[in-house]
């Protein structure tokens, strides 16, 4: 493998390293808050794969100038204007819902929470109601 | 190494950088800055890879809405995270193949930049081609987003619109009487009234030349909206969320979410009655061109109504809840 | 005219009803008007059906935009059943729903709860007709936000719905990103969304390390949506938890559009000729699938929540559909759709005999089955022909598409596979004769003085029974329409 | 010729700016307490960003641009000021007392104000 091929993946790969990163935050952490904040890294760096892919070396921003110009490809811009805000639907209904679990059970860590939840299954019968 | 990898490379690392430091911490609201500081790092290297609008809307809503999102919920939960008590070997290796499985994925991808791509060679050509002779208009990507796969784009307002009702369900049902006191007002700071008196104005007419000038540069109704729904915000945090519902009552929110996606379906709707199919902005005018024009402009018009309302109200769910801690601990 | 138009009205009339229900000032009204859009939506999807068979595939270009530049429709058989299921389930469900929610949900929430409803049912449509890979992402969230939302309503009865809820808006984030990521890498290499276009460039490009990677992504994406074992964690607690309309609903329709995306990516996408399609299948999805229908069968035996325990059974029922499709036959994926379709009616079925069950007690535990055969007895006779079904009893569903599995198993000379599909029916006898040992061998608590549920939510619930039998009896329409959509998948249709 | 000089210049303008930013940077870095360090801070915000738009006007010539930068440095002007004030300010209501003499007592307080 050349440089150019190590240059040309380079960004690829550190994108990469970001949407792993993102992925581990929300796989390993416990707390509800930052889960979310896991969720929105992990999304970030998909939507920069994205921009990644239309990019030509030596190109403009796809807004008609009137002169002869390389334009980068404009599709994968549309494509993550809607993944955004997909993200942030999902942020905002994420979020709203630690809320109510922080009302309901008064802590937003996993384990608590389940610990809370099986001495309510196994300590009683009837759930107990917030 | 040209000054173009430089600069990317630089944010990139920095981004890394970021990104590692809100996986070790464990004060939240630290982290929340950070994923803030995450955002508009993004938005930067957004703009050097030509993605401008993207970058606009990354920026309003990465480093914006969503960390004034996550701030309110750290005033309502807590603001330290536990120290992780379990074992972390299973999640690293499974990220750690993921992570393996998309480098392998990369080895035979298409370089960076590389114009033979085949990404730029089927069908994005013929958006950079045509734009100006079948929508006419210079921005490309709003041209794309809003007529050539405008559904792509209704299906977004309705993600926004199902977040927006989301909220109310969830927190809705559970907002106080507004009291006065649990919400803290700011308005006896001289400073803050006066200052953001003096930029409310311009944020809001910022927000609609944004909005109407989406078809030349950046900008559109999604980002416009967020824009929007930040001076509001603005003016609720200093003069208090009761004069806020004063001038737009929640009840009157709910209904414009409403109304920007009616709008957007409803003008698609209206090309039926011309024996077009759904979206087909051409009926609306003349000639194509005007029709196509006409349609954009209405249908960016219900993105930016959908999106500031839903921004709003969620605004509303989120800062008319109890927060449980004192006002002190602010 | 109207005919020509009819892809896109069976995804915009309800996209178009739902914002008009937030005007609705009382809940009742909001249900109306779900239900009238349900049934149009019912009416379209069958005319759609009759289309298909008749001319073969649709294809609707929206805004009059080109194919691969624009947005496309297309129905083929593989979509018009599952539009039908999803369509039919909802027009069921609704008059169900009405008594049940007003019971579980709350009286101030009921209008927005039904105008969530409609986004739910018209994010299922959308993901399912749809003819583009990354206008099914929109249309994926769409229905999942409002899933997630759905499920959380639920807390009224019992807190953990939002926990639930939580868990499987976190798993299922993830696994539309994995989706995603994998479209992302699909568009990388051949510079188009279209579906029926990326099917025909993906055997041009031949081997490719980025392809395969996408394909990864995108099963395990999708495998995560429709609670492919072991990615299936978050699903038994949401099923549990919500609210029994939503349970019933989500049960019947929302893991089988997720595992239609799954058919129509792996089959027409990459196809049968994709260099590690094959492996991927016998390697991975096969022995997924029968570790499935054993671990998640063997847990819901141990369930005291009933509710859960069909959460865990439909684990394992996804496992019967997806050993189905790893055969990769014209059988093996007949029987697939058929189970499809099939599950959804009985397990929509079973769900709304215990919504009845959780409506008159509060739950729905091994305790409050206590004698229930006495005090609600028609309530518990659908619940045991449900059972019946999900067993694969000869006059029921169950038995059409265990029958055709097997068939597909030995065609495809795996009589190992054959012996063990049989083996795990036999787990599912085991947990639903628990039920109806509790309910009928029992007597009931003394202080009970509950009686039968009420007719909203019997009716309903006999008429899922009655099509658990009517397919049962005469499944020539199922298997016909089923086979054409594993020829359509295959590429073989004629 | 004259092109030269006012790239030159508009270079100067920026590398000063740059500079005052690293500066502030360092400052938030090795300040004492909460306070001071919003005190260096303050420079990125005020000289080191009004410099480095100030580079990038005379970069832009008189145009459009310029007026766009012209408007975001108007902004900043309103703005950075008043969220310091509004951030110390919370700081004091929130009872964080200023650091007065020695630097043994470092972090403790203005750590816990950070979070």
């Amino acid at each position: 493998m050349g440089t150019t091929d190590i240059l040309g993946l380079f960004n690829y790969w550190m994108v990469i390293v970001l949407m792993m990163i993102g992925l581990y935050i929300v796989v390993s952490r416990g707390n509800l808050v930052k889960k979310v904040v896991g969720l929105n890294i992990f999304q970030t760096s998909v939507f920069l794969l994205y921009i990644s892919m239309g990019k030509i070396s030596g190109g403009t921003a796809p807004i008609l100038t009137g002169k002869p110009e390389v334009y980068s490809n404009p599709l994968p811009h549309v494509l993550i204007l809607t993944a955004i805000v997909v993200g942030v639907a999902t942020t905002a209904l994420g979020l709203a819902l630690v809320v109510r679990i922080k009302n309901a059970y008064d802590t937003i860590e996993e384990d608590e929470i389940q610990a809370v939840d099986d001495d309510d299954e196994f300590g009683s019968a009837e759930d107990v109601q917030p | 190494m040209s000054v173009e990898s430089f600069i990317d490379i630089t944010l990139l690392v920095f981004l890394g950088l970021t990104a590692f430091a809100i996986l070790k911490l464990r004060a939240l609201f630290a982290v929340v800055m950070l994923s803030s500081v995450f955002s508009l790092l993004s938005a930067g290297l957004l703009v050097h890879l030509d993605a401008v609008d993207v970058a606009f809307t990354e920026a309003a809503v990465g480093a914006g809405i969503s960390t004034v999102l996550m701030l309110a919920t750290l005033a309502l939960t807590s603001r330290r995270e536990k120290a992780p008590t379990r074992t972390q070997a299973l999640p690293l290796i499974v990220v750690f193949l993921t992570g393996m499985a998309l480098v392998y994925g990369t080895l035979d991808m298409p370089r960076f930049g590389d114009a033979s791509a085949p990404v730029h060679n089927h069908v994005a050509p013929k958006y950079i081609n045509d734009t100006a002779s079948e929508i006419g208009m210079p921005n490309i990507v709003t041209a794309v987003l809003a007529s050539y796969r405008g559904f792509d784009t209704l299906g977004e307002v309705t993600v926004i619109f199902t977040a927006g009702i989301g909220v109310l369900l969830l927190l809705g049902a559970y907002i106080r009487e507004p009291t006065g006191l649990r919400v803290q007002t700011m308005d006896h700071h001289l400073v803050l009234r006066v200052v953001t008196k003096v930029l409310i104005g311009p944020i809001l007419l910022f927000a609609l030349y944004v909005q109407f000038h989406g078809d030349y540069g950046p900008g559109g109704g999604f980002q416009a909206g967020v824009i929007f729904a930040a001076a509001f915000i603005i003016y609720a945090l200093v003069f208090g969320l009761e004069n806020a519902r004063k001038a737009v009552p929640g009840s009157a929110v709910r209904m414009l979410v409403a109304c920007g996606v009616l709008l957007y379906g409803g003008v698609g709707v209206v090309s039926f009655a011309f024996g077009q199919n759904y979206l087909n902005y051409s009926v609306l005018g003349a000639s194509q061109v005007a029709g196509q024009h006409l349609g954009i402009l209405l249908v960016e018009f219900g993105v930016g109504l959908t999106v500031s309302a839903v921004m709003v109200s969620t605004f509303y769910a989120f800062a008319g809840q109890n927060p449980p801690i004192s006002d002190e601990d602010w | 005219m109207i005919a020509t138009h009819l892809p896109i009205l069976q995804v915009v009339v309800p996209l178009i009803a739902a914002p008009l229900s937030v005007f609705c000032r009382r809940g009742t009204v909001a249900w109306a008007l779900s239900f009238i859009v349900s049934i149009v939506a019912l009416v379209i999807s069958i005319a759609l059906l009759v289309q298909v068979l008749d001319q073969g595939v649709l294809s609707y270009e929206l805004g009059n935009w080109a194919a691969p530049w624009g947005i496309e429709y297309r129905v083929d058989a593989a979509n018009a059943i599952v539009l039908l299921l999803i369509s039919g389930i909802s027009t069921v469900v609704l008059p169900y729903a009405r008594t049940s929610i007003a019971h579980e949900v709350e009286a101030n929430n009921q209008t927005l709860f039904y105008t969530c409803y409609l986004l739910c049912f018209t994010g299922l449509l959308g993901m399912v007709i749809t003819g583009d890979a990354f206008n099914a992402f929109v249309f994926l969230e769409v229905s999942s936000l409002s899933t997630y939302v759905l499920v959380a309503m639920g807390a009224k009865r019992d807190r953990r719905a939002l926990t639930a809820a939580y868990t499987y808006l976190v798993m299922g984030t993830l696994g539309a990103t994995f989706f995603v990521i994998g479209v992302g890498l699909l568009y990388m290499m051949t510079g188009t969304l279209n579906i029926a276009d990326l099917a025909q460039k993906i055997p041009e490009i031949g081997a490719n390390r980025t392809l395969v990677v996408a394909f990864a992504f995108i099963v395990t994406g999708l495998g995560l949506k429709l609670a492919l074992f072991p990615m299936h964690l978050w699903l038994p607690n949401a099923y549990a938890f919500a609210p029994s309309a939503v349970t019933v609903f989500l049960a019947a329709t929302a893991t089988k559009a997720a595992l239609y995306l799954l058919l129509r990516f792996m089959f027409t996408v990459f196809g049968t000729g994709f260099p590690t399609f094959g492996p991927a299948l016998t390697y991975m999805l096969l022995p997924l699938a029968v570790i499935a229908m054993f671990a998640a069968s063997t847990v819901a035996i141990f369930q005291v929540d009933i509710k859960r325990m069909l959460a865990y059974s439909s684990v394992a029922q996804v496992g019967y559909m997806v050993l189905g499709l790893s055969f990769a036959t014209v059988t093996g994926l007949t029987s697939t759709v058929l189970h499809l379709f099939n599950h959804a009616l009985m397990k929509g079925a079973l769900f709304m005999a215990l919504g009845a069950v959780v409506m008159r007690f509060g739950d729905a535990t091994m305790d409050t089955m206590r004698g229930l055969g006495r005090t609600m007895p028609w309530t518990m006779a659908a619940f045991v022909t449900g059972g019946l079904s999900l067993i694969g009893m000869p006059l029921t569903v169950g038995f059409i598409s265990k029958w055709y599995l097997v068939v597909a198993a030995l065609e495809s000379d795996l009589w190992l596979i054959a012996v063990l599909v049989l083996a795990s029916s036999l787990l599912a006898v085991i947990y639903i004769w628990r039920v109806v040992e509790v309910a009928y061998l029992e007597d009931p608590p003394v202080e009970v003085t509950a009686g039968e549920a009420p007719l909203t939510l019997l009716i309903p619930t006999w008429v899922l029974i009655g099509a658990n039998i009517y397919f049962g009896i005469d499944a020539s329409l199922t298997t016909r329409v089923a086979e054409e959509a594993a020829r359509v998948l295959l590429g073989t249709a004629s | 010729m004259s092109a030269m000089i006012i790239d030159a210049f508009s270079w100067a303008l920026l590398m000063a700016g740059s500079l005052l930013m690293v500066v502030g940077a360092l400052g938030l870095i090795r300040m004492p307490d909460f306070y001071t360090r919003m005190h260096a801070a303050g420079i990125t915000d005020t000289l080191g960003a009004d410099l480095i738009l100030l580079g990038l006007m005379v970069q832009a010539g008189f145009s459009l641009v310029t007026v766009k930068l012209l408007l975001i440095g108007a902004f900043l002007f309103f703005t950075s000021p008043t969220s310091t004030h509004a951030i110390a300010n919370a700081a004091l209501t929130a009872g964080l007392k200023p650091q007065v003499g020695g630097a043994d007592a470092e972090d403790g307080a203005a750590e816990k104000e950070d979070e």
